[in-house]
């Protein structure tokens, strides 16, 4: 008997056959991985189960009744909960509202604004997911947001969980954190449809691994028979080559230098940056590991010129820059790959074409005299759609259309080919599949290779540990060790990040 | 969205338009008046002949400029409610450029003119783009609020300063040479219509393949992305809103130098709201502001000849056209008979 | 069309508020129909709802020549007639409010200074009555509220203050403009404000506005003036007079020339001794009609003659030795 | 400048500014929950207009001014369900739509008026709401006359605002409206009908601006002349804005926009040698210098003008 079971199930979105007779069936109490690349099929699937999509065609059962899903109120009511890939989060409401909207607590009619806190505060401390819940979304880290994701699912009791991509933006004692809670529920008799595309991680929590390829099912397997290799291969349909680890030396020449730089937090709350001095020569990646909300994302606003430092300077190739804007920070060579590529990355509505050249459009290459070079710009979309192997139907699309990989791989392959020396890139693996992931990595080894400087921001210490030449580890807005990556090791790695320093 | 998305837009407008006439039918049938009648002037009167087509087009002119003007915003995620005040001023100023002006020669007067009156429109725009820009004031409330100043500051410069000596508060007459040509001679249909074409097919240039309207498109539908990617957001909001503005301020001043021959005191019976109207029913496309604004130009001259030979009441004009206007803003009815489905391809347009 | 030739046609363009305004557009409607009934005439009409439709308008209806006569009512009708006039020019047009000097045109404009003369000297005589419960006592001051400051109004309030001064040099005369002629919400506030400051006779020359200057002076027990028709009904006790412009006999006027074969194009300016405007009796004690009769006769034969701009009536009340 | 000063501080233009403020304020509330879910509001006019002819209809009919109100709340709501089909179930462009509605209200108003009075310009007088004058209020030195004696719609308005801040920020509907505005999709995703609180918002929008039109139609006269909204339901949207989508905010900026008209009308009467047109700008003026130097940045909600659709297929 299955928790739930999706038969034949078709969905197409205009052209697009999003899944394509797709069979998925989970256990009660199993803990199921659903794999497959960018733009596989598999939140569309979800999607379905949750009732925020209907099915073009298939049935779905849950406990082995047939089950009508038309709206997430049924599938709430049927005990399913979701974590989405993209937050369903009211950006200005508070962590509180957001948690407990749809199931408020009351008192004489009132929302029980204490009550919901206590609530909160409970489940948070029961599975270690802190958040504070008078905060307002928009200001509280991305792996934050994440947090309270889980947590409104969790609130609302579901037996069948789906967590799309949870663990994108979480910290290896995070993961391992959100793994106990998982196991907890999984003890409970939850059952867990966990879409991940670490395989490290499925080959750890997983029971069951169902495959899905361009919509369609390859196969669903236990675990303890799989290989990481043997899931690449049955995700992809081939194997992937390891990277070319020829590292050349570091250059001597500082490009890029943070010279005692602060950021000041809100009225009366410490610094968001406080006193960070870097500096990253030509042809070396330097890593920032860190716990997600340290100050990560201050330092990429403030070397992108999108947030002014309280303190300090900023030099880019010897010259001061501090307080330039962003456009002006770019254009002295300046490749940069946002944290936030939903927010500030690409315009959804225009093209890809369109979005091929933000920030690059007022060259000499894509304007002349006020007047956008239509056919160069489209000529530009089609080399980076080719090169970056960005999955669309046609560069006249929106971009918004695309998943969430190959808006990914469309922006690293735009910030790429602009003309550059220095490179920012903040989590520029972020939900992308094996394969991108794989690429893109390359491609930021490559650049490091050509002589360019790397500042890598990135909550996933593999990540960190894999690409960096040097480490820099972040804490409570200070860079509390930088270090030669070889000098490391990822317990240490870990220990620091979490501010234990003296155990080290 | 495509020529394709433009032509299916408009097959539900149209469907729209004769359900509201259907409707319509009712209510002038219920009232004891006949449809048949009713309807044949309506069509006569706004398509039947050459005045009647003239009277439509004078009737679309200031709102292909009003329409335009809240559109080009519209791009920038600007909500201009203003064109009404920045088409005062853009009257008052034309017409006493054209008057001051009228030692020059003719073409010249008239250039002069006109540019005037959009920079007198561009100026008034400034401030609610000036105000949104810098400290984030909602040009909402700026530009209700500057409607009411422009229409009190015109008619108090009117009397103060630019009054014609006769019983009336009123600018003088516009010598013919300070005038817009008419184009057939005794309907005013001016060159205005022209100038109203010309500045589409540059605003659809500036939109579709301008750096200016590629900066000004990414602004309106994400500013942080923008920003991002090195466009200087407030520059291009104050741009975006000045344009507008100026569009707007040449809808009086072709109203002004090609319709009235003068400015007259509270001349406008709405224009620019109308064009928030025709600005939404274009849709995404500069083009489609010309047939929208066809749209309303068309009922309103089709609407005299109702009135004058079908004797149908004012008021019963008036419901038959804000039906029209609400059918025409509900595409997915008009797909719904033509049993299509309207792909949600405009999602996030941008306008707040 | 032989058989249809029976009855004479006329067309008429009203101004742009429309028909409703309780004041010129509907007067002139009024006269219309009396034409309908009394001179067995048909008519087409239309309310324009912009300046810039006049022109169209009336080139419709001059185009069908089939009208003997068509009438614009409103000023701001001007501009229009005199092109469609120069255009038609055996088509016989009538204005009413403004002049227009073409041959095929008949002009009918209004001395407005000399109705506003008229209740403003009746109101400089209340506003000093004792033992009326309606009138402030040992205040004398007067007020008029206008739709707003257009020359027409303007001319009417000069004509107000002149009249109340002229009686009774002691009074006080206030004036405002409510800026809108269809808010009356709006245009009790104002009188409220004047009522406030012991205005006990107010005039309301401001269209459908002024019928909320007319429910606060009654909520106050105070006089209100009407305007252009009898609005004594909408406050039996409390309506002093009446305004009266009487569009309605002019444009009757106007269709009965034309059908008597009389229509002399040119300029009719109508006033007191024309009968075209005036002042209903209402609650006008006998002893203020006596006075104020006599006052009309010698603006009648010209004996006296109003200042039609609020500036002129100081000057002429002082050349007048008050 | 005793004169001015005169002009400015005088009690009276405080007791106008309440008369004044209370229909935009009601019709700003109504602004204010439409918007917070999601639905843009150009509407107002149109429905004040129907609330102010139903309000004279009812009293017209039955006698009773305030079964004249009833329906007033009534017709409003009846527009405003117009509205909300059109924009949440049609996809309409929520601004088309609200000016459509305008138009049709202006015309169908003025219609049935000839239709029932045979009247084109204003219908005959109808039984009003009357003043109340409130015993301890109107007691209070100095303050007694300015808050004591007012419809008793005056008080009901204030205690509305008042309720209906409480319904938006304090119960679990409110959370559910501001999560819709913000984020449909999320409020959808945590079982919230979507649909369901848009309708309740942008009817209720309707019925607190019907309630304001029957505050001009039966509270401050008794009959209902055409038009004679007169531009407040613009009015209310700005106050809505500029009040940050909160009743009381939009009670606040009612006040301000009012209070600043007192003044102009007062600066009139007093005779002070300014042009009319440069006295009557003065409110919007200061409108616009007042928001210039304002700390308050609100931004509309996120999802405000967009259309919700739940998957493609539902
Ligand atoms: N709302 C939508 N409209 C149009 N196409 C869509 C929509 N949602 C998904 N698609 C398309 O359907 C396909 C499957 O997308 P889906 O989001 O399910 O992929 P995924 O497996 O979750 O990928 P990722 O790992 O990148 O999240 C993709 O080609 C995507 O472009
Ligand atoms: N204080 C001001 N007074 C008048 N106009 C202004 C003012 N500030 C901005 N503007 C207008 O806004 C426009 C943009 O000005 P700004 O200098 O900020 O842009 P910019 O930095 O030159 O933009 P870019 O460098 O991208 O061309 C100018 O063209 C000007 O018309
Ligand atoms: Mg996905
Ligand atoms: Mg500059």
């Amino acid at each position: 008997m299955y928790a739930v079971r999706m038969e034949n199930i078709t969905k197409c979105f205009g052209n697009v056959v999003a899944n394509d007779g797709v069979r998925f069936a989970a256990l009660p109490g199993e803990i199921h991985c659903l794999l497959g690349e960018n733009g596989a099929g598999k939140s569309t699937l979800m999607r379905i189960l949750f009732g925020l999509y209907r099915a073009d065609s298939g049935s779905i059962y849950v406990n082995e009744q047939l089950a009508n899903i038309a709206g997430p109120r049924d599938a709430i009511s049927l005990g399913i909960g979701m974590v989405h890939q993209h937050f369903m989060l009211a950006e200005r409401l508070t962590v509180a509202e957001n948690i407990v909207a749809g199931c408020e607590p009351r008192r004489n009619g009132l929302l029980d604004y204490d009550r919901a806190r206590r609530q909160i505060r409970e489940v948070s401390e029961r599975y270690g997911l802190a958040v504070d819940p008078n905060a307002v979304i928009e200001e509280i880290s991305v792996g934050q947001q994440q947090r309270v994701e889980i947590i409104k699912a969790l609130m609302r009791g579901a037996r069948v969980l789906i967590l799309d991509e949870p663990t994108a933006v979480l910290t290896p004692p995070e993961v391992d954190e959100l793994f106990a809670v998982m196991r907890a529920l999984r003890e409970s008799g939850t059952t867990i449809v966990f879409i991940t595309h670490k395989l490290k991680e499925t080959m750890e929590i997983s029971d069951r691994v169902t495959v899905l390829r361009d919509g369609k099912t390859i196969g669903t397997i236990d675990t303890s028979d799989a290989t990481p290799d043997s899931l690449v291969e049955m995700m992809v349909g081939r194997s992937l080559p390891v990277h070319d680890d020829q590292r050349m030396p570091p250059g001597e020449v500082v490009l890029l230098e943070l010279k005692d730089v602060s950021v000041a937090g809100r009225k009366g709350s410490r610094a968001r940056l406080d006193g960070v001095s870097l500096a990253v020569r030509s042809g070396e990646v330097l890593g920032i590991a860190g716990v997600d909300g340290n100050g990560q994302l201050e330092l990429e606003e403030v070397v992108t010129g999108l947030r002014r430092p309280s303190k300090g300077r900023i030099m880019l190739i010897g010259k001061d820059v501090t307080g330039l804007d962003t456009g002006r920070i770019k254009d002295r060579g300046v490749a940069y790959i946002p944290s936030d590529r939903l927010k500030r990355g690409m315009v959804d509505s225009l093209s890809l074409a369109r979005n091929s050249v933000l920030g690059v459009h007022r060259c000499a290459d894509f304007s002349r005299r006020g007047a956008l070079l239509e056919n160069a710009v489209r000529e530009h979309a089609q080399t980076i759609v080719a090169k970056y192997d960005v999955r669309a139907e046609s560069i006249d699309q929106p971009m918004g259309s695309l998943s969430g990989g190959n808006q990914q791989k469309m922006l690293v392959g735009r910030e790429l080919a602009r003309p550059h020396s220095i490179v920012i890139a903040a989590q520029p693996t972020r939900g992308l599949d094996v394969g991108a992931t794989h690429y893109i990595r390359e491609q930021i080894l490559s650049s490091r290779n050509t002589g360019k400087a790397v500042l890598l921001i990135s909550a996933e210490l593999d990540e960190v540990l894999e690409l960096s030449d040097r480490i820099a580890v972040i804490y409570e807005g200070r860079i509390v060790d930088v270090r030669p990556a070889s000098q490391f090791t990822e317990r240490e790695l870990g220990l620091l990040m979490t501010g234990q320093r003296n155990e080290v | 969205m495509g020529l394709r998305g433009d032509v299916s837009r408009f097959a539900y407008s149209a469907v729209a338009v004769l359900l509201a006439l259907l409707i319509g039918a009712v209510l002038i049938g219920a009232s004891g008046y006949s449809v048949k009648e009713a309807y044949s002037n309506l069509l006569v009167g706004a398509f039947g002949g050459v005045y009647s087509l003239a009277t439509t087009v004078v009737m679309s002119t200031p709102l292909l400029f009003t329409g335009l003007a809240v559109a080009f915003a519209f791009q920038c995620g600007l909500f201009n409610v203003g064109a009404e005040g920045q088409l005062y001023v853009g009257a008052l100023t034309s017409a006493v450029v054209a008057l001051a002006l009228s030692g020059l020669p003719p073409a010249l007067r008239v250039i002069m003119a006109l540019a005037a009156g959009a920079g007198a429109g561009a100026a008034l725009g400034f401030v609610p783009g000036y105000l949104k820009a810098k400290i984030g004031a909602h040009e909402v409330i700026t530009t209700i609020m500057l409607n009411y100043i422009a229409i009190s500051l015109t008619t108090f410069m009117v009397k103060a300063y630019f009054r014609d000596p006769g019983p009336v508060d009123q600018t003088v007459l516009l010598p013919p040479g300070s005038r817009l040509p008419e184009l057939v001679p005794g309907t005013r249909v001016s060159l205005g219509i022209v100038v109203g074409i010309l500045a589409v097919a540059l605003l659809d240039r500036v939109i579709r393949g301008s750096v200016l309207g590629y900066e000004i498109q990414a602004v309106g539908r994400n500013p942080h992305a923008a920003e991002y990617g090195g466009v200087n957001v407030r520059a291009r909001t104050i741009q975006a809103m000045m344009i507008s503005g100026a569009v707007a301020g040449l809808a009086g001043s072709v109203e002004a130098m090609g319709t009235l021959y003068r400015f007259i005191p509270y001349f406008s019976p709405g224009y620019g709201f109308t064009g928030i109207a025709v600005a939404v029913i274009a849709g995404q496309s500069m083009w489609a502001v010309i047939p929208a604004a066809v749209l309303f130009g068309a009922l309103q001259s089709g609407g005299q000849s109702m009135q004058l030979f079908a004797g149908i009441p004012m008021e019963l004009m008036t419901m038959v056209q804000g039906l029209v206007i609400l059918f025409v803003a509900a595409p997915t009815l008009g797909s719904m008979f033509l049993g299509l489905r309207l792909r949600s391809s405009e999602k996030g347009g941008g306008r707040a | 069309s032989g058989a249809a030739a029976a009855k004479p046609r006329v067309a008429i363009v009203f101004a742009t508020g429309g028909l409703g305004d309780k004041s010129f557009n509907d007067s002139a409607y009024d006269g219309m129909k009396r034409a309908e009934k009394e001179l067995g005439i048909e008519f087409d009409k239309v309310e324009p709802q912009a300046v810039a439709e006049y022109e169209s308008l009336l080139m419709r209806f001059a185009q069908t020549r089939k009208y003997d006569l068509i009438i614009s009512i409103g000023f701001d009708q001007a501009d229009a007639l005199q092109v469609v006039s120069a255009r038609f020019p055996n088509q016989k047009f009538a204005i009413v409010d403004t002049v227009v000097d073409a041959p095929n045109v008949a002009s009918y404009a209004y001395r407005e200074a000399e109705r506003g003369f008229v209740v403003g000297a009746i109101a400089g005589l209340t506003t000093a009555k004792k033992g009326d419960p309606r009138v402030v006592a040992d205040k004398q001051i007067v007020g008029v509220i206008g739709g707003m400051d257009i020359p027409l109004i303007r001319a009417n309030v000069a004509g107000y203050i002149a009249g109340a001064r002229y009686v009774n040099p002691k009074v006080q005369v206030k004036y405002a403009y409510v800026g809108h002629w269809a808010d009356p919400a709006k245009c009790k506030e104002m009188a409220n404000a004047m009522l406030d400051e012991g205005v006990d006779v107010l005039w309301l020359a401001a269209g459908r506005s002024g019928l909320g200057g007319i429910k606060a002076a009654e909520e106050r027990n105070r006089y209100a003036i009407g305007a252009d028709s009898d609005q004594g009904y909408l406050a039996p006790n409390n309506i002093l007079t009446n305004g009266m412009k009487l569009v309605d006999n002019t444009v009757y006027m106007a269709i009965d020339a034309v059908l008597k074969g009389k229509f002399t194009p040119g300029i009719n300016l109508l006033g007191l001794s024309e009968g075209a405007l005036g002042y209903s009796k209402n609650l006008v004690p006998a002893d203020i009609i006596a006075q104020v009769d006599k006052l009309a006769a010698k603006v009648a034969s010209g004996e006296l003659e109003v200042p039609d701009d609020i500036d002129k009536v100081e000057p002429w009340l002082k050349a007048l030795g008050k | 400048m005793s004169g001015f000063a005169d002009v400015v501080f005088n009690m009276n233009n405080l007791t106008a500014t309440i008369r004044m403020a209370t229909p935009i304020a009601l019709a700003a509330m109504g602004g204010a929950f439409s918007e917070r879910s999601g639905v843009v509001n150009i509407g107002l006019e149109g429905m004040m207009l129907a609330g102010a002819f139903c309000g004279v209809l009812g009293s017209h009919f039955t006698g009773s001014p305030w079964l004249g109100v009833l329906l007033a709340v009534v017709g409003g709501g009846l527009v405003g369900a117009v509205l909300a089909v059109f924009a949440i179930r049609l996809k309409a462009d929520h601004v088309v739509t609200g000016v459509g509605i305008n138009i049709l209200a202006s015309g169908a108003t003025t219609w049935l008026m000839q239709v029932i009075w045979k009247r084109k310009g204003a219908t005959d007088l109808v039984a009003g709401l009357g003043t109340w004058s409130v015993p301890g209020l109107r007691d209070i030195p100095m303050l007694g006359t300015v808050l004591g004696m007012h419809s008793p719609l005056v008080y009901i308005s204030l205690i509305l605002i008042v309720l209906g801040w409480v319904l938006m920020f304090r119960t679990p509907l409110g959370l559910r409206i501001r999560m819709t505005g913000e984020h449909p999709e999320a409020a959808d995703t945590v079982g919230i009908n979507v649909r369901a609180v848009q309708y309740f918002c942008v009817i209720l929008s309707g019925c607190l601006a019907g309630l304001g039109g029957a505050y001009l139609s039966l509270a401050q006269l008794n009959w209902f002349s055409k038009d004679m909204s007169a531009g407040r339901g613009y009015m209310a949207l700005a106050a809505c804005i500029f009040g940050g989508w909160n009743p009381i905010g939009g009670l606040g900026a009612s006040f301000l926009f009012s209070f600043t008209d007192a003044i102009q009308m007062r600066m009139q009467t007093a005779q002070i040698p300014l042009p009319v047109e440069i006295i009557q700008m003065i409110p919007y003026l200061l409108t616009i210098l007042i928001l210039a130097g304002a700390v308050v940045r609100s931004r509309p909600p996120a999802a405000l003008g967009k259309h919700y659709e739940a998957g493609q297929a539902r």
